[in-house]
């Protein structure tokens, strides 16, 4: 009954979903091709906590009628209280990047970087989400920068501007970040099995704050490894059949 | 109201502003392998609201200018690698845009207003590059609030996949309601479709809610399997298997040719051996 | 989420500004005569876009101080009579909009602006008598064209009538999407439903894209008949005579007062005698 | 074979939809309890000119998939290019009045004249539609004022102001007058029979130009009244059952 590293990331995430210091997630969004969150979200619902889920990428029974744009009108409704994002590279002011890396290149000039996928809908979510989930399982100096090359969304704005929320948290494969949004700095929360305030350091590129004994990430749980292994990977085998074949071995 | 495909891909023109939905599903997919066995050039593509197969192809055969989008991905099969290929090739003009301010902008063109505001965006580095942007400060607000303008965006010809066609034009997309708002923002909007139905599609009460109207529609090509490899509702799933072809075949430039003479446009490439 | 016709009325706090559709379909006549009942007071009605039976209804029984709409009218039964009454006797708060307005201004709710822009309505006395809109120069022009701006509109309860509700409280309007968009404006939506279906209302592709999301719908009460004497879609057809006799009757304080204690609180009305 | 004035006035309508000098009319709407234009509508229709019809208040096959709002959506994209509208009031400067007449009342206080049902779509309608078909049946100096009580839709605008088009004509039943925008003044077209310049002027609230001569509107021809009364009679009936047996006798 050894849980695997997705069950870890997953059980440390529902975690940071039920934080009770955080405002409550009633209504939870998760993107596509997210199946980690997605894991976390089903284990806090099927443990009995009273929360709706908007699967993007849901076949059966999707929530949305209204087309893609659907998820972002529920944000800007303020409905929807909890989302996760990640990014290329995430820097220690929260700033995420899914743009690329380099000189911003001239209208039609050779792009010289590395250029990651998109923005998608962060620039948007990112502000209008009260709470945001930064989940990123490498954990290097690559990917954890002192400053991103460019910024997707900011992760925090001046008190001028409109915004519900910022990063609550940052989890990686190593350690658990919360994020204060009045220091725009993160401190380390705690350091999963096998990891040290040393070994974060070293993989980390931006500065942090840390405890003076930092904490071990608890480990999930027979329970949750037994909701995660029957009723929670039932239901999510239909929108991520490859996730679950390779971590719980379904087809 | 019923051309052949080819017929549909030549009312595309070299240059025009062509919007299209990503790789979720309604994808044009066989018409954008017909635009390729056309030779269209200069297309300015709008993700609606990001981009995906379709785009990728397109851009690989040399038909792609520019691209306005808030990301573009072949999902799980990982990086568009002819855009990739093209971006660092300087071929084409990107024009970085996040999801939400893409339907944004076509919902403006569909209320046939020149701008539309939209929360969130400020501080990101998206704004720095989108001069046709513009950041005011809310008229309605006591205190300062600065707030996001964004241009309407009406493409010269919306393009997509329909599950079901009639002959009035009426095309069904179901929820996918975007696809209406990308076809009333359209200047003409040109439509493949997996099936034509006798009928009227508007006359069902429980089917009219997913219709987009013949009205905007100027033309359907019926292309059975016609978002092939991408997936179409409960019709047919993506064939994921194809799409981890297409994505390693894709990376060399020698590779993508071999994939465009095998599933493209077979005819050609054995005309040109 | 199934609640009675009456518990569904008590939700409705005094004083609240109550969104709801006209008599052209899914009006919420069953629950205009619950309020009734129930003794609602103060009311901001919002007609989406124009007002009817309902409406004319609730401010003869003394539940409406304002209304914003675009127009109030029983269609081919006339002019809407307790509504012109109470207009003479400086009962109600009127502000005139114009149909396009009530759908813009919904729409920026759902889209959580502040603003929305609209082209037209320069030059008409609308403008003059609604200080809460506003006109600005159109920053992205380069010459001058002025044009509207609206306030964003949140009713704080959004009333209809749907023609089907599942358990998970998914109700389905057909392609009236305008009451999605009232649905997805409004802080809390209430809907009385003519039947419950089984089962799931998303999880039917061809019903899906008529169905609004039970994520914006508070409660719902089953309501057979719960439009008339308005129609229902294809189920029943607008009750004309019935609409024609209400015009009669209502013309008067007494005729009104006959009206309610026959259709709206029959009980109420005999114990009071 | 006797044409009533309700097809004598379709008729003129038709003629007015068909004019060759005005922009072509390849998409008409048509507003809600308006058999008469409707009638017009069909009229040309089903004489083979290529016209599409948007019908606002047809129930079978209703050409609208999107809610109310998709009239006016579609007014603003520019693909309707022509709309009928009355008023409780118009004036000799095509001002449309829906609103109500006497001193527009303080919030709250008691109205004191005549209340109109209200704007409607008019006041967008009316600037983003190319051609607007001003009808009204009544011609007396009560609805055709020199100056209406209150504007619920402007006949013309400044110049820096966006609009499509205005009035290109009023149809009433004793006349069809033209709408010249350059000059915001109408001038009569043609009489309907039994009428004059003389009848006209002395039933008409607003000063207007005429010509020499005044020609008379031309009657319905036996081909126009065949149709009217058998295929239109037959697509309107279900929209307008208590029209149609009024006019044509059919249940």
């Amino acid at each position: 009954m050894t849980p695997t590293l997705e069950e870890r990331l997953a059980v440390s995430l529902a975690r940071l979903i039920l934080d009770p210091a955080a405002p409550p997630a009633r209504h939870i969004a998760v993107g596509a091709a997210s199946p980690i969150p997605a894991a976390a979200c089903w284990l806090v619902k099927l443990s009995g906590h009273p929360v709706r889920l908007s699967l993007l990428h849901r076949e059966e029974a999707n929530p949305f009628s209204e087309g893609t744009c659907e998820l972002f009108d529920l944000t800007a409704q303020g409905r929807i209280d909890l989302f996760f994002l990640g990014g290329g590279q995430i820097d220690g002011a929260a700033n995420i990047n899914l743009l690329g890396t380099g000189e911003w290149p001239a209208a039609g000039a050779p792009f010289r970087g590395v250029r990651f996928p998109g923005s998608f809908g962060s620039a948007f979510m990112y502000m209008m989400t009260p709470r945001t989930i930064l989940f990123r399982e490498e954990h290097s100096p690559r990917v954890l920068v002192p400053r991103v090359d460019w910024i997707s969304a900011a992760g925090v704005s001046p008190p001028e501007v409109f915004r519900r929320g910022t990063a609550q948290a940052l989890l990686t494969a190593r350690c658990v970040f919360r994020f204060d949004p009045a220091r725009a700095r993160f401190a380390l929360d705690s350091v999963h099995p096998g990891e040290s305030l040393a070994s974060v350091r070293a993989a980390t590129g931006f500065d942090f704050d840390a405890p003076g004994t930092v904490p071990e990430t608890p480990a999930p749980t027979g329970d949750e490894l037994a909701l995660l292994r029957g009723p929670v990977a039932a239901e999510m085998r239909a929108t991520y059949p490859g996730f679950c074949a390779r971590v719980w071995g379904r087809a | 109201m019923f051309i052949s495909l080819d017929d549909l891909a030549a009312r595309v023109p070299d240059g025009a502003l062509v919007a299209l939905p990503p790789d979720n599903s309604l994808t044009p997919s066989a018409l954008a392998r017909a635009l390729v066995r056309r030779g269209v050039r200069g297309l300015r593509l709008v993700g609606v609201p990001v981009s995906g197969y379709a785009t990728d192809l397109l851009i690989g055969a040399g038909c792609v200018a520019e691209l306005d989008t808030s990301a573009v991905t072949l999902g799980e099969a990982g990086g568009a690698p002819r855009f990739l290929a093209a971006l660092a090739a300087g071929e084409i003009v990107l024009r970085d845009a996040t999801c939400p301010a893409m339907h944004a902008r076509l919902q403006a063109a569909e209320k046939g207003v020149p701008f539309i505001p939209m929360r969130g965006v400020l501080g990101s580095d998206l704004l720095a590059h989108r001069p046709d942007w513009m950041v005011i400060d809310n008229p309605f607000s006591a205190t300062r609030d600065p707030i996001l303008l964004l241009p309407a965006l009406a493409p010269d010809v919306g393009i997509f996949h329909a599950a079901m066609a009639d002959d009035e034009g009426n095309v069904w997309v179901g929820r996918r309601r975007e696809l209406a708002t990308l076809a009333h923002a359209s200047r003409r909007v040109l439509v493949t479709a997996e099936r034509r139905v006798a009928g009227n599609l508007l006359a069902d009460e429980k089917l009219a809610p997913g219709v987009i109207s013949g009205t905007y529609v100027e033309a359907v090509a019926l292309a059975p399997r016609g978002a092939w490899p991408i997936g179409l509702l409960d019709d047919y799933p993506t064939d994921a298997e194809h799409l981890l072809a297409y994505a390693r075949a894709a990376r060399t430039r020698e590779g993508f040719a071999a994939y465009l003479a095998e599933h493209v446009a077979p005819a050609i490439a054995a005309a040109a051996e």
